[in-house]
C-alpha cells in the first residue's frame, strides 16, 4: 500500500478570495512578515498496490480529468515518502 | 478480552467506571439489580446513556409531565409527546410534524459541525415520523456582538446552520438572533424542522413482529462524539489507542439528503415497519427504544455494523454519535425491496439483527453475548428525580429593580439612534442571506415576516390525494431577560409571542413545540427556573388551547456556576386553508389606515 | 399536438428539479424526469438541468456529476442542437463538461448568498430567452456559495466578442463574477447556463417577488414550436 | 523570499466526507486501485524575508490558530525547496 499525494492550487491568474482573505486577517491577529497566501485542495489517496509508474499514470489520469479543473487549476502528483 | 455476560457472571466483583461514564452510586445499583449480576461494559454503555440527563430526561419528566395532563383537548393531535416528534392534522387528509432542538454545547466546541449536525439531528426526528421535511427554522443566542468568542462562535454557527439546510433543500423560514452576554461561555443553538405526511402514513419507533429484520442504513459508525466511551474502553481493555477519542461529530448533508429521499421511496413502497433515527445514543437507543415499543426483544450481531474505523470496540460503536444513520424494521420478504431502493439512492444498508419476543435485548459480539437486557429498563424505566428547587435569593429584589427608577431619556432623538444601532435590533439580513429560503417553492413567507409559512404543493408518492389551497406557518420567539424576572410569566410571553406572529399570518395555531434551556437542574434556584417555565408554559398552552407536542430540554448550559437566562425558546405551527389569503408584515400600500390593537 | 416534453434531471443531491418541474407544467409543456444513472434521455425536446447540491458539492460543484451516465448522453445530444439549460448547480455541470467554457468558483465574499438579484438580459438569440426584450431588467433570485465565473482572458474576450454573455447582474454584483456575468450561452446558441433560479421566479405567491423566471420557460416553448 | 507549505487534513479519526464522496465516485468514473481518499487544504505561504527558526515559529503559531482549526484539524509546516 503506498500513499500518493495530489496537490491542487489555483493558477496564478485566477483571483483566490480564501487566500487573499487569510493574507488581510494576519496583521490583524498580529502576524507579520507574510507577503502573500494561496489555499489549495491536498488529497491523499491510499493506493491498494505499490505506487508503480503505472499507478501513477492513473493517479494522474485521476487529477487530470476529477481532483482538479484545469481550466483554473494546476496540479502536481507525488509518492509521499 | 471480549467483556462478555459469561465473564460478567463469573467476576461479579469487577469494578466498573460507572462514575466516569457520569452514573450515581444508586443508578448502578440498580443496573445490578434489574441484571442480577454486574453489567457487561457494553451493557453498562447503553444504560450510561440511555439513563443520561439527555437521553432520560430524569430531571425534567415530573415537570413536563404537565405538558399532557393540562394539555387541551385537541381534535388534531395525531401524535402527542412520547414520538421522536408530534403529528398534528392540518386537513385534506394532510398532517405536519415539527419538533425544535438543541445542539448548544457542541455548538460552542466547532460552530461549524455543532450547529450543521444540530439541524441533521432534527431533520432525522422528522423523517423518522414518516414525513417529508419541508421547512427549517433557527433559534440562535450569542453573547455580546461584540465579544471576541462572539466572533468565532456566530459565523460558524450560521455557516453551519446554512450549509446543512442549503445543502438538503429545505427552506430556511425564519429564527432568532439575540445577543446577551449571559450566552458568551454557552451560546444556544435551537434548531426546529417541519414535515409533511398522509394523515393515514405516520411511522412508529417500534419493531414488532418476531422474525422481522433490523436494518442499520445511512453512514458508518466511527468514533464520533464518544469522548466519554473511551472512559470504558480504556478501563476494560487498557488499550491506550482508545483513550483519545473525538467529542466532535462531523456532519454529512449529502448523505442525509440521500437519506431523506430513500426513506420516502421506502415509506412509499411499503416496506418499513418501524423506524428510529439514530441520535445522541446512537445504537444504544435505537435498538432500546425499538424493542421496547415492539414485540419485546431484539437479538443484534454489532460485528455486522459497518464501521468507518476498524478499531471501533463494541462499547464504542453503542456510544458513537456518529450522524446521518437510521434504523428499520423490515419484514423478511421486503428485505430484497428495502436493499433495492437503499442501493438507487447510494445508501448502504445491512441487516445487523432480528426481532424476537424472547423480552430480552441480546447482542453478539465474534460470537459472544455481551448484551442481554430487558431493554424497558434502559428505554423507559430509567431514574426519575424530584430535585430540590427554591427561589433564587435575588429574584425579589429584581423585581422591585423596575423601569421606573431608571432616568428618563432627554434626548429622544439619540435614544432612537442608540436603538436602531443595538445589535438586538440590527437588521438579521447577514445571517439570513446565507439561509436558501426559495428551494421547495413553497415559501410563502420567510424573512422579514414574523412567521414562516409554506404552502402544501407535495405530492406524495404512493398516496391518491386532490391538490390542496391549505399552508402552514410556523413562529418560535423567546427571551431570557423576561423569564429571568418572572420565568413563568417569561415563558407564556414566549408562547403568547409565537402565538400571536402565526395568528397574524392569517394561520389558525394548533399546537406547541418548546426548547428549555436553562442551567443546571442540581442548582436548586435553577430549578426552580425550570419548574416555574414549564407551569407557565402549561397554564398557558391551556388558556390558548394549544396542546405541546414535543420538545426538548438542554441543562447544563452554564459557565463555572453561572447558569444563562432561563431561556424557554417555543414554537407554534398553525394552518392556514388558502395560502393565497395570508397576511404578509410591512405596509403593502399608500393611504391604508394603521389600528393598534390590544393594550 | 403533443406538449413540448422538457427533461428535468435528478443526480444524487439536486434540490430544485420539482421547482423546475412546476414552472414547465406552468407554461403548458411536460416535464419529463431524467435520472442521472440511466443511458436514456426518454426523447426529450429540452432539457433542465437544476440546481441543487449535487454529490454534495464536494471536490468542486459539478465535478463528480459530469460523469453520470446521463451526461454521456447529454453531451452529444448538446453538441447536436438539443436546447439545454443549467442553473446553479446545472451551470456548474455544463461547465466541468465542458458544454460551456469558464469555471464557477467561490464567492469573493466567502458566503453563500441568497437574495432577490436584478439582472439584464444581454442576448435573446438563444433557445432559452428569446421571450425577454434585448436589455431587458428583470429580478431573479440567487442562491449560491460558488457563484463568482471566471475564465482565461482570451476565453471573457471571446465571450464578449461573439455576444454569448446571455444574462448579466445589474445593481450589484452577487459574488465577484468576472465582467458582472450571470449567464452565458455556447456558440450555437442552443446551451444556456446561468447561477440565478428562474424556476423561483413564476408565481406571485412563491419564490421571489415577481415572475421574471417565466420568460426562460415560455422561450423555450417558443423555440420548440417555431423549430 | 521563501515559501512555506501549510497542509492541513482532517483528523484519522473524523469524518471527510469530501474524501468518502470522492473515493466512492472513483470506480464509478472506471478508475480503480484506490483505497481510500482524504481531503484536505494546502496553504502556500509568501514571506517577506527567509524561512528561518524565528519564521517557522510564526507559521506554526499561524497555523495553530487560523489556518487549521485544530478540534477536528491537524497541520504540518514545511518550507517549500
Ligand atoms: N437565526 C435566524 N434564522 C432564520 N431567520 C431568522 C433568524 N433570525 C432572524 N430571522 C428572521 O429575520 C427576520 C427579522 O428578525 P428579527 O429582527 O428578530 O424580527 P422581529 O424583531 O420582528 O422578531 C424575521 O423574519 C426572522 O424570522
Amino acid at each position: 500500500m503506498a500513499r500518493v499525494i495530489v496537490d491542487v492550487m489555483l493558477k496564478p491568474e485566477i483571483l483566490d478570495p480564501q487566500g487573499q482573505a487569510i493574507a488581510r486577517a494576519l496583521p490583524r491577529l498580529g502576524f507579520s512578515g507574510v507577503a502573500a497566501v494561496r489555499q489549495g485542495k491536498r488529497f491523499e489517496l491510499e493506493l491498494e498496490g505499490p505506487a508503480d509508474d503505472t499507478a501513477l499514470a492513473e493517479v494522474r489520469k485521476m487529477a487530470e480529468t476529477l481532483l482538479a479543473n484545469t481550466v483554473i487549476e494546476d496540479y502536481t502528483v507525488r509518492v509521499e515518502e | 478480552m471480549i467483556d462478555s455476560v459469561r465473564k460478567a457472571a463469573k467476576t461479579p466483583d469487577e469494578p466498573m467506571p460507572f462514575a466516569e461514564l457520569g452514573m450515581k452510586p444508586d443508578e448502578y445499583a440498580r443496573v445490578k439489580e434489574i441484571l442480577g449480576r454486574r453489567p457487561t461494559g457494553s451493557e453498562l454503555a447503553i444504560y450510561s446513556v440511555m439513563w443520561s440527563e439527555h437521553c432520560s430526561y430524569k430531571s425534567s419528566k415530573v415537570h413536563l409531565k404537565q405538558f399532557a395532563t393540562k394539555a387541551p383537548k385537541s381534535e388534531a393531535l395525531l401524535v402527542g409527546m412520547g414520538e421522536n416528534a408530534g403529528v398534528v392534522d392540518i386537513g385534506d387528509g394532510w398532517a405536519a410534524t415539527f419538533k425544535i432542538e438543541s445542539h448548544n454545547h457542541p455548538s460552542y466546541v466547532e460552530p461549524h459541525q455543532g450547529a450543521a449536525t444540530g439541524v441533521g439531528g432534527i431533520v432525522r426526528d422528522i423523517m423518522s415520523m414518516g414525513a417529508r421535511p419541508i421547512a427549517v427554522m433557527d433559534a440562535l443566542r450569542f453573547g455580546g456582538a461584540d465579544a471576541v468568542d462572539t466572533r468565532r462562535v456566530l459565523p460558524g454557527v450560521v455557516e453551519g446552520i446554512g450549509h446543512y439546510g442549503n445543502c438538503l433543500g429545505l427552506p430556511n423560514i425564519g429564527g432568532e438572533v439575540v445577543f446577551d452576554p449571559c450566552y458568551i461561555g454557552n451560546p444556544l443553538v435551537n434548531a426546529l424542522c417541519v414535515g409533511l405526511l398522509r394523515k393515514d402514513q405516520i411511522k412508529l419507533a417500534t419493531a414488532p413482529g418476531p422474525g422481522n429484520k433490523v436494518v442499520l442504513f445511512g453512514a458508518s459508525t466511527g468514533p464520533d462524539g464518544i469522548g466519554g466511551a473511551s472512559v470504558l474502553a480504556s478501563a476494560t481493555f487498557e488499550d491506550e489507542s482508545h483513550a483519545k477519542r473525538p467529542a466532535v461529530q462531523v456532519g454529512d448533508p449529502f448523505m442525509e439528503k440521500l437519506l431523506i429521499e430513500c426513506c420516502l421511496e421506502l415509506y412509499a413502497a411499503d416496506v418499513v415497519v418501524g423506524i428510529q433515527d439514530l441520535g445522541a445514543a446512537g445504537v444504544s437507543c435505537a435498538t432500546t427504544e425499538l424493542a421496547a415499543k415492539g414485540t419485546g426483544g431484539m437479538h443484534v450481531d454489532l460485528t455486522r455494523v459497518p464501521l468507518r474505523d476498524p478499531s471501533l470496540r463494541p462499547e464504542e460503536i453503542l456510544m458513537s454519535e456518529s450522524q446521518e444513520r437510521m434504523m428499520a424494521v423490515v419484514e423478511p420478504r421486503d428485505i430484497p425491496a428495502f436493499m433495492a431502493i437503499c442501493e438507487k439512492w447510494d445508501v448502504p444498508a445491512t441487516v445487523i439483527g432480528e426481532v424476537t419476543d424472547t423480552g430480552r435485548l441480546v447482542m453478539t459480539w465474534e460470537g459472544e453475548i455481551i448484551v442481554d437486557i430487558p431493554p424497558g429498563t434502559a428505554a423507559d424505566d430509567g431514574p426519575v428525580y424530584e430535585r430540590p428547587y427554591h427561589e433564587p435569593a435575588g429574584q425579589a429584589a429584581l423585581n422591585t429593580d423596575t423601569p421606573d427608577r431608571l432616568e428618563r431619556p432627554s434626548d429622544l432623538r439619540e435614544t432612537l439612534l442608540k436603538l436602531l444601532g443595538s445589535p438586538n435590533l440590527a437588521s438579521r439580513e447577514w445571517v439570513t442571506s446565507q439561509y436558501d429560503r426559495y428551494v421547495r417553492s413553497n415559501t410563502v413567507l420567510a424573512q422579514p415576516a414574523d412567521a414562516g409559512m409554506v404552502r402544501i404543493a407535495e405530492t406524495m408518492a404512493g398516496a391518491e390525494h386532490a391538490p390542496t389551497t391549505r399552508g402552514i406557518a410556523l413562529a418560535t420567539d423567546g427571551n431570557g431577560r423576561y423569564a429571568k424576572l418572572d420565568p413563568y410569566a417569561g415563558a407564556q410571553l414566549a408562547l403568547a409571542e409565537a402565538y400571536r406572529n402565526v395568528a397574524v399570518t392569517g394561520a389558525q395555531p394548533l399546537a406547541v413545540t418548546n426548547c428549555l434551556n436553562f442551567g443546571s437542574p442540581e442548582d436548586p434556584e435553577v430549578m426552580w427556573q425550570f419548574a416555574e417555565a414549564t407551569r407557565g408554559l402549561a397554564d398557558a398552552c391551556r388558556a390558548l388551547g394549544v396542546p405541546v407536542t414535543g420538545g426538548n430540554v438542554s441543562f447544563y448550559n452554564q459557565t463555572g456556576s453561572t447558569a444563562i437566562h432561563p431561556t424557554p425558546v417555543v414554537g407554534v405551527l398553525g394552518v392556514i386553508d388558502d395560502v393565497a389569503r395570508r397576511v404578509p408584515t410591512g405596509f403593502t400600500a399608500e393611504g391604508l389606515r394603521v389600528v393598534l390593537l390590544g393594550d | 399536438m403533443s406538449a413540448a416534453r422538457v427533461g428535468v434531471v435528478t443526480f444524487p443531491g439536486t434540490l430544485d428539479d420539482q421547482d423546475a418541474a412546476r414552472a414547465v407544467h406552468l407554461v403548458g409543456a411536460q416535464a419529463v424526469p431524467l435520472w442521472h444513472a440511466d443511458h436514456d434521455l426518454k426523447g426529450v425536446d429540452a432539457v433542465f438541468l437544476p440546481g441543487g447540491f449535487s454529490y454534495g458539492d464536494y471536490l468542486r460543484c459539478g465535478a463528480i456529476s459530469r460523469f453520470a451516465p446521463i451526461m454521456a448522453e447529454l453531451v452529444p445530444a448538446a453538441g447536436a442542437g438539443l436546447p439545454v439549460i443549467g442553473t446553479c448547480n446545472g451551470f456548474q455541470i455544463l461547465c466541468e463538461a465542458h458544454l460551456l467554457p469558464g469555471a464557477l468558483t467561490r464567492n469573493v465574499s466567502l458566503h453563500y448568498v441568497c437574495r432577490d438579484q436584478r439582472v439584464r438580459i444581454e442576448q435573446t438569440a438563444t433557445a432559452w430567452t428569446n421571450a425577454f426584450e434585448q436589455g431587458q431588467e428583470i429580478v431573479l433570485p440567487v442562491k449560491h456559495g460558488e457563484g463568482r465565473y471566471v475564465a482565461s482572458g482570451e476565453t471573457l474576450a471571446a465571450l464578449e466578442a461573439g455576444g454569448h454573455v446571455v444574462v448579466r447582474y445589474a445593481g450589484g454584483n452577487p459574488n465577484g463574477s468576472l465582467n458582472d456575468i450571470a449567464g452565458i450561452r455556447n456558440e450555437a446558441g442552443n446551451v444556456v447556463g446561468l447561477m440565478p433560479h428562474p424556476e423561483h421566479a413564476v408565481e406571485e405567491l412563491v419564490g421571489a417577488p415577481g415572475t421574471d423566471g417565466l420568460g426562460f420557460f415560455t422561450s423555450i416553448l417558443k423555440n420548440l414550436v417555431d423549430a
